[in-house]
């Protein structure tokens, strides 16, 4: 008779916790859905303003870079996203030589964002922006020359 | 020349349609007739919303191609989320992560066995150039050395909105093809059998490590 | 902290004595290579009862051809240290069962953590074909009829004619590109072959030519779902090595972060085991609430998975001003949302018969295998690092070590429950307390650390994370190595999969919570 | 009520008489046959596109949003997709049976399918062991499966097939005894007679808890005759990749896929014509105007509606269980259900005999 009860016990055990699972997935169906309609709400779309992108090179008012051509994010590159071409002008006033930017090259398609350059940088002429659409059909076109 | 449109962005606020019109020139070199012209116009339409995904991650940016299809983003608002697990029911390989040489292999034979028609998105900086692991003795740098590939979607991870743009990306790629009277093998059995296929347009070492 | 050296000869007897003195937990081996003064591997014990802890080096003078005494009977998961030792270091291990390479191809051309391994593309190129098993032997007949070119004939060492199936690299269920080879008896599963590798990409060889910032990104990468605790770990490291000591305000944002990270762990570690036992509803609510634990980061770190926050002497930037408020939020919401996996999941009968009794790993093989984290717990063994050797806040907040005695699938997947709420009680100890203070201790611009051995260890969301850096004072390290979390895991496999079937392969799998780039770095 | 048999009475007299009898019958045969394949592949659409509306739903999640309004067209995007997809041809596979396979599944389904009755008169064959021949042709597309399974020369493949065959033949049998309890209940196979005896009252309520437990027990059998969750052992996606159909690509894949989605409209429609009264209205004896009101919905819309909520609780239930092992799946057939179904006949047939039936 034991052997009995428990064969019914366990049927009656598992429609309850199937019945259970049901009404939870019963009520998800009438609450209101969490989806976000990406490139409808391109307008809206708010990302965090520390989310890492893209480098960048923020501009003064004269639409200048700060960038010094000093090196040091280049050498901290941990694999070789940032490579820097430098020229030599002299300084009309004092006469001395001088480096300054000539290219700024950035490869997107192998940034790590280790942030290690933005870090470095003692002008803080680079930054990380939260432009996220990057995607192309070529890869040389994710190779960016980041000063105008 | 016509022009690919995409729900809700603008044709111009696209990256990258130079490319893409370099594309729809090369391939619009002939001309069609009519008739064909709009079939071929239903059958991209189709195709371009209808790409059924494999389901393959090597790493983090797998862990977000989850995200997408979970349902803050849920990429079957697309048509995407019929993710499939064999690859010959697949329609695009999502390369997210990174491929290492003992990968390479099986990654080459899994296009192998996808059925034209047949796209691949390098999804992260590992599979665009080996990104974070570059300079390493086991991983391949950019998963174009050895299958071609469609779309870059570059980020460590890319973001799911990024990967979404990805694909929107993609799908402008597709509506532009012809059917009739286009290439519809990528490769040519005989590419297919043998080793590793040369692509020409990867960056040169200017930007590599060494 | 400088471990005596011994003798190849003695070193079995050594620990053998080690072993019978209750040193019964191998954290790890480490292959070391010394240049001139030869090879040698660097052994972890610990005693899981006392927590005290001992190492063992043990050096062979020859280069060409090294052997160390195999010590897989002492403690189980040494077959696949060993293996891995003998894939970087060509160090032979006597008496090991089946000393083929674990992570490395089988037709890879020299050792390469070697000091002296030529990285040329030309040694090593890209193989496009297909790699033949080394237990696979081929034997080519021409066939009677001409028709066919060549008749294969295929004998196997390790299965004989068993029915074999691959399941892997590509394979929905191995969360990742791991590979099983599996001998079946219809559905049944008489033998295990585990292959790792696919995504080695050799981050312990790739440090030791960086700096220590560079280095920081890489432990990211390796598990990414404990990616902040990994950083944490090897940050705790060279702060230690350096004698840096973090602010309180540090110390709290770390812990606090640490379990954010766990709770986002546990809750992909649900979804994904719903998922491949089928239940995807169950999936996309974990990842539902999962968004909420990556907003969170992503408000403060800029990263929703590789968050890249952790920095020597401190972390990367200020928590943002409404960080608190958020995280009580969450923690809030969450409790909330454990019942309702509960309801639809886990009290599910065809869950429960799933997973009840299947894949029972015993307290003796957990810790003999090294599974720590929620796997080892599971099977009763206390192994939680926050309580064995605690570091950061864990000594001052109040929380349980959750332990289950059964070992087995349902057992595991209970302890990561019980284990988010757990984190939410750690949080809510700490949110309302984060003192005032720098987030960053001001450091050198050049990182180098003093000669010598130095080692971390945290409890990431799936075991105990260690980090070991042998530096001889440059900016970038001699050697480091990072104990995996998941090896011991994939390394007892073979163990839990005795009489299962191909179903409970993936329950097994789902609740192990493996994450394979950690496994291979 | 609108006897859709005189339509097909009248065009049968209209075509006897503008031509001899043979080309009449030919004409009507490709009639039926088109208009058979035409409404499979429009609902197999329907209840793909439906499928995936309401899975979202459960999932909170939108599902297809951005082809056609609310995703309309999203399912014919990919019929298009899958129609000019590349075939791919196995090497070293059993040729035949591989081409085969898939068509044999689609001629199960869509012969299964053709009996349905849609409204009154609107059904191809009806006679009298209707119900008999429904059990029939379902029960031979387990065979395409296996031979799917078997010529695709892959693993997984061969696998899936064996444990679709284990489960769809020990599934079979509790289909049978639910069947079986009804046409105790009827005294007939025919299913024209079978739902006319619903008119008063549907079977579910005639013969309250043995048709109940049969109903329920039947919704059970049928879900694993479909293979779906959570008795999709043969296609496992996490376990066997994709099962039975892991090599098959293009439109062969597209016929295992649209007969999965038929397949389930079928159970779903024996469902609601054996105990819910088919094309029958809901009559309450004693409410006259109610009865009346009921009357002037079409047939069609009755057994349509039915149907698609008896396919609705099967995807409540798919998208809310995980997976069973096929041991447990077996056992819950030969230990549960077949006992607890061969008692509900014998209650079944106490009641009749005593008449205890409403």
């Amino acid at each position: 008779m034991e052997q009995k009860f428990t064969y019914i016990g366990k049927i009656a055990d598992t429609i309850k916790s199937l019945a259970t699972g049901l009404s939870v997935t019963m009520r998800e169906f009438f609450t209101p859905k969490v989806t976000e309609q990406y490139p409808e709400n391109r307008k809206t779309l708010k990302i965090s303003d520390r989310h890492r992108a893209m480098l960048y090179m923020p501009l003064d008012e004269e639409g200048n870079n700060r960038c010094i051509a000093c090196g040091l994010c280049q050498s901290n590159c941990p694999n070789g996203t940032i490579t820097i071409k430098t020229k030599t002008v002299v300084d009309e006033e004092t006469g001395k030589s001088k480096k300054v930017l000539e290219e700024y090259i950035y490869d997107l398609g192998s940034c790590m964002y280790c942030q290690l350059c933005v870090n470095v940088c003692p002008k803080d002429a680079i930054a990380f922006n939260n432009s996220f659409e990057n995607a192309v059909f070529d890869r040389n076109k994710l190779i960016i020359k980041l000063n105008k | 020349m016509k022009k690919p449109e995409i729900k809700s962005i603008p044709y111009g606020e696209f990256k990258d349609n130079e490319t893409l019109e370099a594309l729809i020139q090369e391939i619009n070199k002939e001309r069609t007739n009519v008739l064909v012209g709009k079939l071929d116009e239903l059958i991209n339409w189709g195709r371009s919303n209808s790409l059924w995904s494999l389901t393959f991650a090597t790493s983090c940016c797998g862990i977000e191609f989850m995200a997408v299809g979970a349902a803050r983003y849920d990429f079957a608002r697309f048509g995407f989320e019929v993710t499939r697990n064999s690859p010959r029911q697949a329609d695009l390989i999502m390369v997210a992560g990174t491929i290492t040489h003992k990968m390479a292999p099986v990654l080459k034979r899994l296009y192998d066995q996808m059925a034209e028609p047949k796209y691949v998105v390098a999804v992260g900086g590992c599979a665009i150039s080996g990104g974070p692991f570059k300079g390493s003795y086991h991983v391949l740098n950019g998963v174009d050395k050895i299958i071609p590939v469609d779309v870059y979607i570059p980020g460590c991870p890319p973001r799911p909105e990024a990967m979404l743009y990805g694909m929107m990306q993609l799908q402008r790629k597709v509506k532009v093809e012809k059917f009739f009277g286009g290439k519809n093998r990528k490769l040519s059995r005989r590419d297919m059998t043998d080793g590793p296929i040369i692509v020409t347009n990867v960056p040169t070492s200017e930007t590599d490590n060494k | 902290m400088n471990p005596t050296f011994i003798d190849t000869e003695k070193f079995r007897a050594q620990m053998e004595e080690l072993r019978r003195n209750g040193m019964d937990f191998l954290r790890d081996i480490i292959g070391m290579d010394w240049g001139e003064e030869g090879l040698g591997a660097i052994y972890t014990l610990e005693n899981s009862s006392t927590h005290e802890t001992c190492e063992v080096a043990v050096r062979c003078t020859s280069r060409e051809t090294p052997t160390i005494a195999s010590v897989y009977d002492l403690w189980s998961v040494a077959e696949f240290y060993e293996r891995e030792v003998y894939d970087f270091f060509g160090i032979k291990f006597v008496n090991h069962p089946d000393m083929r390479r674990l992570f490395l191809r089988n037709d890879w051309v020299g050792y390469p953590l070697r000091k002296d391994y030529d990285e040329s593309e030309a040694i090593n190129p890209i193989r496009m074909e297909n790699e033949i098993p080394e237990d696979v032997q081929r034997d080519y007949e021409i066939a009677e009829d001409a028709e066919r070119e060549l008749y294969v004939k295929q004998t196997n060492k390790i299965f004989g004619d068993q029915y074999i199936i691959n399941i892997g690299p590509q394979h929905p269920a191995t969360h990742g590109v791991l590979r099983f080879r599996l001998a079946l008896d219809g559905e049944e599963i008489r033998k295990i072959d585990v292959h790792c590798g696919y995504i080695h990409r050799g981050i312990e060889k790739m440090s030791e030519k960086m700096t220590y910032p560079q280095i920081l990104a890489f432990t990211d990468r390796l598990d990414y779902l404990s990616a902040h605790q990994n950083r944490h770990a090897l940050c705790m490291c060279i702060e230690k090595a350096m004698g840096i000591e973090p602010t309180g305000r540090v110390q709290y944002i770390r812990t606090i972060m640490d379990e954010l990270q766990r709770i986002d762990s546990h809750l992909l570690f649900l979804s994904c085991a719903a998922m491949d036992l089928g239940a995807i509803t169950t999936f996309i609510y974990g990842f539902r609430d999962r968004e909420k634990v990556l907003d969170i980061f992503e408000e403060v770190t800029g990263g929703r998975l590789i968050q890249n926050y952790n920095v020597i002497g401190g972390v990367q930037a200020d928590i943002t001003p409404d960080f608190a408020r958020k995280v009580k939020e969450f923690c809030n919401y969450q409790k909330r949302k454990i019942e309702e996996y509960n309801n639809v999941f886990t009290y599910n009968t065809i869950t429960r018969k799933r997973m009840i009794g299947v894949g029972v790993l015993s307290r003796e093989d957990a810790i003999s295998y090294g599974c720590t984290g929620g796997s080892g717990r599971a099977s009763g063994w206390a192994c939680d690092v926050r309580k064995r050797h605690p570091y950061a806040l864990y000594d001052k907040v109040d929380f349980k070590e959750i332990i289950y005695n059964n070992g087995d699938c349902y057992d595991r997947f209970l302890v990561r429950i019980d284990e988010i709420l757990q984190s939410i009680h750690i949080i809510e100890q700490l949110i309302d307390n984060i003192p005032e203070g720098d987030y960053k201790v001001k450091t050198k611009p050049i990182i180098r650390i003093p000669e010598g051995r130095y080692s971390a260890a945290v409890e990431g969301s799936r075991g105990e994370f260690g980090v070991f850096i042998e530096s001889r004072g440059d900016k970038s390290p001699y050697r480091l190595k990072f104990r995996p979390m998941g090896l011991p895991l994939v390394a007892a496999m073979h163990k839990i999969l005795k009489g299962a079937k191909i179903a409970d392969l993936i329950a097994i799998g789902a609740t192990l919570d493996y994450v394979i780039p950690d496994i291979d770095r | 009520m609108l006897d859709f048999g005189t339509i097909t009475t009248a065009t049968d007299q209209y075509l006897h008489s503008v031509m001899p009898t043979q080309a009449a019958l030919l004409l009507e045969c490709i009639l039926v046959a088109l208009c058979a394949v035409l409404a499979y592949v429009m609902l197999a659409i329907v209840m793909i596109f439906m499928e995936r509306k309401v899975c979202a739903a459960f999932q909170c999640r939108l599902g297809p949003m951005r082809v056609g309004v609310w995703g309309l067209l999203q399912v014919f995007a990919d019929v298009f997709k899958m129609l000019i997809k590349e075939i791919i041809s196995i090497d070293r596979s059993d040729k035949l049976l591989y081409n085969l396979a898939p068509y044999l599944v689609v001629m199960s389904s869509v012969l299964t399918f053709s009996c349905l009755p849609f409204a009154q008169g609107f059904q191809v064959l009806d006679f009298n062991i209707g119900v008999f021949f429904i059990m029939a042709a379902s029960s031979f597309g387990v065979l395409g499966i296996l031979l799917a399974g078997w010529s695709s020369n892959n693993k997984y493949s061969m696998i899936g097939a064996v444990r679709s065959g284990a489960q769809m033949i020990s599934y079979e049998l509790s289909i049978g005894l639910c069947i079986l309890v009804i046409v105790v209940l009827s005294g007939t196979m025919q299913i024209s007679e079978l739902v006319e005896a619903q008119r008063d009252g549907w079977f579910i309520f005639k013969g309250h808890i043995p048709a109940f437990t049969a109903f329920i027990i039947y919704l059970i059998a049928g879900n694993a005759e479909t293979n779906r969750a959570p008795f999709d052992l043969p296609e496992a996606e996490s376990e066997l990749t994709a099962g039975f159909h892991t090599e098959y690509s293009g439109m062969h894949f597209g016929f295992f896929y649209v007969a999965e989605f038929m397949n389930l409209f079928i159970v779903a429609g024996i469902a609601s014509t054996l105990f819910l009264g088919g094309w029958a209205p809901l009559h309450i004896a004693g409410f006259g105007a109610f009865n009346a009101i009921m009357d002037y919905i079409p047939g069609s819309v009755w057994f349509l509606g039915k149907t698609f909520f008896v396919i609705w609780l099967l995807m409540w239930v798919r998208w809310t269980f995980p997976r069973m092992r096929i041991d447990q799946v077996v056992s819950l057939e030969w230990k549960y259900l077949l006992p607890i179904g061969l008692v509900n006949l014998l209650i079944m047939t106490i009641c009749v005999v005593c008449g205890w039936t409403f």
